[in-house]
């Protein structure tokens, strides 16, 4: 028999009983968080045990939106999705209506679409710098650098279509206007800021012991997990495996141009940084051999309906995004608007991996796994 | 979709010679084969598309609900192999009134949010899903606005989106 | 001037004080901040006698640098405990750690 | 007080000189609170610099009166107490962290013999104050009753017990050489050569502890915006919120002349107290200076460590190089070497330290894989 | 000198309630964290005493060692472990230890206010040189010196050896 009274040793769990658990609340108030997404972190000490993440707090109904309003008013919503780099998305969806109704693109369109679809890469990529640096802590220094660059391309884009962030500039068949006359000019001397830029922003992010510090050799993810949870873009990247789908699954006058794909080597959080450091000169370099192959013609299909109406069709269109693989399922049953629109974000797939990736790490580590994901609430809430 | 007649490409012929025990019928989509089966056979088709060495889908793509009204509730998988980069489209209709599927999160990591969405805009019950809360939507919400028959705001219909015109009259 | 026996009579207040705190309290913690009370008594009181008894008066303060030692590693090696006892027993009352074993 | 025998401590409390020294008290109190407000705007001016942006410039002149805009705004706005708060830790936390600054300012020569009090035992007072403000520092992270206040606090105490030990040895270190602990004898000492050149090892890990201890970057773990939205003072507004940066920057400006005491020779070198006090004042002005610019500096280039990283710093690198320091200090007294050998072996090792931060940094295999090939394809193609 | 005499005894005053009064609230206090921001003041306050005694160095290490180290550990420890809210600080021997603390309490103030004590030659206090102190305590005290660090050393190593967590705990 024992001597102690039982009730005494009831509470005591001699299995895994650390320090008290604590539960701490990101977001959606919350500086590191990137738009208003949430998670909650129990922690024990300074290490996550657990972690569940919360989103909606953006959700805006697009899919639905997209069944209520026909092709072209629709396409107003789609570059609220990664507003970062509206562009893209603007381009995916005209390829989804495209698709659906067979409408030939003139070349010249494809082009610019391509053009402005890579700066609009580097924009994002620039917020991703920015951003990063910010979340390891350089307390705004990358943040200004980057916020430099994107103005200037954010300029560049309001010359052409006549907004920063919203362009809505594509159109199932084309382009709404045509380029401006100078065009050429200031690309390449945005560009040539923009190389500036990136260098400038590897010297002070790379070049720091510190900040590779805090991200080599963090949250390591490998090919296979990478692909099984979904994950694309660079974060797949820097897993090692060279899958683009601007290469994978080529559209556009993809094929015409010669870039490469960047690939890590440990799926770290500091190859993700590096992965997309390097696509931005591939970009640049995407951009600039466009503004070589820039041919004439029109910018706008002439032989377009007034009112697009589209019988039967089902297509699932993929882009590469600035975030991954940005997929629009479209079905169309005839009438001018489409019966079902569903957009595939890759930053709700990407984040998805969050909750695994930042059990174990430390809470700062946490913040800054969420930032190398580099998801926009836009697109991830839809 | 598309009419009989259209020859089917060579993924066709190769998901039939490695599955031939599950019954589907293929079709092609715009830009991809379609594969329709019925729910019960989904996860025998999954699980062969996934192990099967000449089929290897290891990346679910996506996942898309769709409200075919009478015709209840369809749901559209797309799978990718980075072994041979070929895609599939695998659809499956539930009956009206009984959306109930096998969950994919234990072959698909990435199933568990793409279904989680689909549960809360549809009304789909994913069958021994983890984790089946709301997930962009409150959770104690259950209603499910992709419906096409879901109600819609008073100041949507004063936009003349519920009478089919396009837009606003100036 | 504030004669010895003001410095003799606070040390003793202070040192029953602590010593009270040592019998009545029960969390860990909290013993040991009593502790530290006493200890703070007793090194007053080697001061006071130094200043005012001991003509190089420097005895009673290297007594008391001794004391400063042992307390610091003393609180040391306390918390450690404390925070030992409440991972393995998630409590810091001395009464529930009497049972001598992990 | 002219300087011939500095007063015993006690005599700031007990002696006759009651009068003079509140009127010197008031006088550096008032100057400190000037001193704190154009540290502010100062920061904000170099940080802004930094970061290509123009600051504050609206308030006065050059933005010169934004300052005291922000204090008055201060003062009035509501003070705001979290239900859950421990009402009197909370409100007293801000006073407790001020207090020891106050201490600190108390001891320090502005010029020859121009202080509230020359302590004689100086050095050691001003460590015994700094080490004190930690405690209010942790009363606000126990009694705001928040999450985020707590790791703050937790994050704090850890960061600013481990700091403290390399922080005091270097310190040791000079008072070793010096053979007394009167902070004027020991500017008095640096007349021809300031401490930095006499043991450089102990200067930089002065400065990096007192980086360390005043929470800025990249030690501001407690602190740290992007994971605990500012630590312990988290739940404060108003009024106390002023008073904890108060003690921030004022804690920073006395660390300067405290550090420029001890190590670069305050008021004495390089002209020797021959000069008038106007000239000892200008220079003790011009050092902190340079030394809170060294400091903003850091702070806008350098991200954050991680608490794991800036532990192992603390007692991997910093105390066993402090420790070497202190030997090599002993060995040249003892055996009466040349201080040229201090000179050169300190310079060995604070050349070891920086180099080895250095090689780290230098070290990255994996930038120039990724990188490398498509920077020079980038160039190549501009 | 008067009037310095007569303020120093009268701050005296002020400063030994002022240290009996955070005693009290050390023990008496419902909170553990007030328990420990007591405890910060009473230590100060004895701190202060040592100035009234002309010790200086022993004031700032005072203040050092148990401002800044001390109180700081255990207020970690309080974080840590986040004790304090609602539990049960006193044991039920509580009021016996009430008594036999006053009786203990009375026989010392009783033995301190009525002893004369020889050699009390009734000076103010000198101030105590640190040179002084630091010859004593390594020419005279060099053992115990060297065994108080050791047993620091020894401290330090077992607290580590006490608190790490191990891997599969």
């Amino acid at each position: 028999m024992s001597i102690w009274p039982e009730e005494r040793l009831d509470h005591v769990d001699t299995e895994g009983f650390h320090t008290v658990d604590m539960t701490i609340n990101v977001g959606p108030q919350h500086p590191a968080t990137h738009g208003v997404f949430r998670m909650l972190l129990t922690v024990d000490g300074e290490l996550v045990t657990a972690c569940r993440p919360y989103i909606g707090y953006l959700h805006r109904g697009l899919e639905k939106l997209s069944e209520l309003n026909d092709y072209r008013q629709a396409m107003g919503f789609w570059d609220r999705t990664d507003y970062l780099a509206g562009l893209l998305c603007e381009q995916a969806y005209c390829m989804a209506v495209e698709k659906l109704a067979d409408i030939e693109v003139p070349e010249r369109a494809e082009y610019i679409r391509v053009m402005l679809s890579e700066l609009s890469r580097i924009n994002s990529h620039f917020m991703f710098l920015g951003a990063f640096g910010a979340d390891v802590g350089s307390f705004g220094t990358s943040f200004t650098y980057a916020w430099r660059e994107r103005e200037r391309i954010y300029d560049l884009i309001e010359e052409v279509s006549g907004d920063r962030m919203f362009p809505t500039y594509c159109r199932p068949g084309g382009v709404t206007m045509d380029l401006p006359e100078n065009f050429e000019k200031r690309c390449r001397e945005v560009l040539g800021h923009i190389y500036q830029g990136i260098d400038d922003l590897d010297g002070l992010l790379t070049g720091n012991e510190i900040f590779v510090e805090r991200c080599r050799a963090l949250s390591p993810l490998t090919t296979e997990r990478a692909i099984n949870l979904g994950v694309t873009g660079p974060v797949l990247r820097s897993t090692g495996l060279a899958w683009d789908l601007r290469k994978a699954e080529p559209y556009s006058v993809y094929p015409h141009l010669k870039f490469d794909i960047p690939v890590g080597l440990r799926g770290d959080v500091f190859d993700r940084y590096m992965v997309r450091l390097a696509e931005m000169y591939q970009s640049a370099r995407i951009v600039e051999q466009c503004l070589e192959q820039l041919p004439g013609g029109p910018f706008l299909n002439p032989n377009l309906p007034k009112n697009l109406r589209i019988d039967d069709a089902e297509a699932y269109v993929r882009i590469e995004g600035t975030k991954g693989e940005y997929g629009v399922y479209a079905l169309a049953k005839g009438g001018n608007k489409a019966y079902r629109m569903k957009l595939r974000s890759p930053s709700f797939c990407n984040l998805s991996a969050l909750s695994e990736m930042v059990v174990g790490h430390y809470v700062a580590d946490a913040i800054i796994i969420l930032g190398s994901l580099d998801i926009v609430l836009g697109e991830v809430d839809k | 979709m598309t009419a009989e007649n259209v020859t089917l490409p060579p993924l066709a012929g190769a998901i039939k010679k490695a599955l031939p025990k599950v019954p589907c019928a293929a079709s092609l989509t715009k830009t991809d084969l379609d594969l329709r089966v019925a729910p019960a056979d989904l996860l025998a088709l999954v699980q062969g598309l996934k192990d099967h060495p000449d089929l290897g889908f290891d990346y679910l793509r996506n996942v898309t609900g769709l409200d075919m009204q009478e015709n209840g509730l369809e749901l559209k998988y797309h799978f990718y192999s980075f072994k041979h980069g070929h895609t599939v489209q695998v659809t499956v209709a539930t009956p009206p009134g009984e959306s109930h599927l096998p969950t994919l999160a234990g072959l698909y990591a990435a199933a568990d949010w793409h279904e989680r969405e689909a549960a809360e805009m549809f009304g789909f019950v994913f069958d021994g899903h983890p984790d089946p809360r709301n997930l962009l939507l409150e959770e104690d919400l259950r209603i499910h606005p992709l419906l096409k028959a879901h109600p819609l705001q008073p100041v949507e219909i004063v936009q003349g989106i519920e009478d089919g015109r396009a837009g606003f009259e100036f | 001037m504030v004669p010895l026996e003001n410095y003799l009579a606070l040390s003793g207040i202070l040192f029953s004080i602590g010593f009270y705190g040592v019998l009545a309290r029960r969390n860990a913690v909290l013993i040991l901040m009593s502790i530290e009370l006493m200890l703070n008594a007793v090194s007053l009181n080697f001061i006071a006698f130094a200043a005012y008894l001991d003509p190089d008066r420097i005895i009673g303060a290297i007594f008391a640098v001794f004391v400063i030692t042992v307390a610091a590693a003393e609180v040391g090696l306390a918390l450690a405990i404390v925070i030992r006892l409440f991972r393995n027993r998630a409590t810091s009352n001395v009464d529930d750690a009497a049972i001598m074993k992990w | 007080m002219n300087g011939a025998s500095p007063l015993p401590f006690g005599d700031v409390f007990f002696g006759w000189s009651w009068l003079d020294a509140i009127i010197r008290i008031v006088i550096v109190v008032l100057l400190m609170t000037v001193v704190v407000v154009y540290l502010t705007y100062g920061e904000r001016k170099v940080v802004a610099r930094i970061q290509q942006r123009l600051g504050p410039n609206r308030v006065g002149p050059w933005g010169l009166l934004q300052g005291f805009a922000d204090a008055i705004k201060l003062l009035i706005k509501e003070d705001i107490r979290p239900r859950a708060a421990d009402r009197w830790v909370f409100e007293f936390a801000p006073f407790l962290t001020f207090i020891p600054v106050l201490m600190v300012l108390a001891a320090l020569p502005f010029a020859r013999d121009w202080g509230v009090r020359n302590v004689t035992l100086g050095l050691l007072f001003v460590n015994a104050a700094l080490g004190l403000n930690i405690v209010g520092i942790m009363m606000a992270g126990l009694g705001s009753g928040n999450k985020y206040a707590l790791l703050g606090g937790v994050r704090a105490a850890a960061q600013m017990i481990s700091y403290e030990i390399p922080l005091v040895i270097s310190i040791l270190c000079v008072a070793m050489v010096a053979g007394t602990l009167d902070l004027n004898a020991i500017a008095i000492l640096q007349e021809d050569r300031p401490f930095l050149l006499l043991q450089p090892l102990a200067f930089v890990i002065f400065f990096t502890a007192m980086l360390s201890e005043l929470h800025r970057a990249p030690f501001d773990i407690p602190v740290a915006e992007s994971e605990i939205v500012g630590g312990y003072f988290v739940e404060y507004s108003g009024i106390r919120w002023s008073m904890f940066q108060l003690t921030e920057y004022a804690s920073l400006w006395a660390f300067s002349i405290f550090g420029s005491v001890v190590f670069l020779g305050g008021w004495e070198f390089p002209m020797g107290s021959d000069w008038g006090w106007g000239w000892q004042l200008f220079l003790t002005f011009v050092k902190s200076l340079a030394w809170i610019i060294a400091v903003m500096w850091v702070r806008t280039t350098v991200p954050r460590l991680r608490i794991d990283q800036l532990m192992s710093f603390c007692w991997k690198v910093l105390l066993p190089m402090s420790l070497v320091q202190l030997l090599m200090n002993g060995f040249i007294l003892v055996y009466d070497w040349p201080q040229e050998l201090l000179t050169l072996t300190s310079g060995i090792g604070a050349a070891a330290l920086v180099g080895f931060v250095l090689y780290r940094t230098a070290r990255h295999p994996s930038v120039a894989h990724l990188v490398g090939s498509y920077k020079r394809a980038g160039a190549a193609a501009q | 000198m008067g009037g310095a005499i007569v303020a120093t005894e009268i701050l005296w005053w002020i400063f030994a309630a002022g240290i009996v009064g955070a005693a009290l609230g050390v023990v008496f206090s419902g909170s553990v964290i007030h328990s420990a921001i007591f405890l910060i003041l009473s230590l100060a306050g004895v701190g202060a005493m040592y100035l009234f005694l002309m010790v200086e160095f022993l004031a700032l290490v005072q203040f050092l060692i148990y401002g800044g180290a001390v109180t700081v550990l255990i207020l970690l420890a309080l974080m840590l472990t986040r004790m304090g809210a609602g539990e049960k600080v006193n044991g039920a021997q509580a009021p016996v230890a009430f008594m036999v603390a006053v009786a203990l309490g009375a026989i010392l103030l009783s033995v301190a206010v009525r002893t004369a004590w020889p050699g009390d030659t009734g000076d103010m206090p000198h101030n105590i040189a640190i040179e002084a102190v630091s010859e004593k305590l390594f020419l005279d005290f060099g053992a115990p010196f060297v065994i108080a660090s050791v047993l620091l050393l020894v401290a330090l190593i077992g607290a580590i050896v006490l608190a790490r967590q191990e891997d599969g705990e």
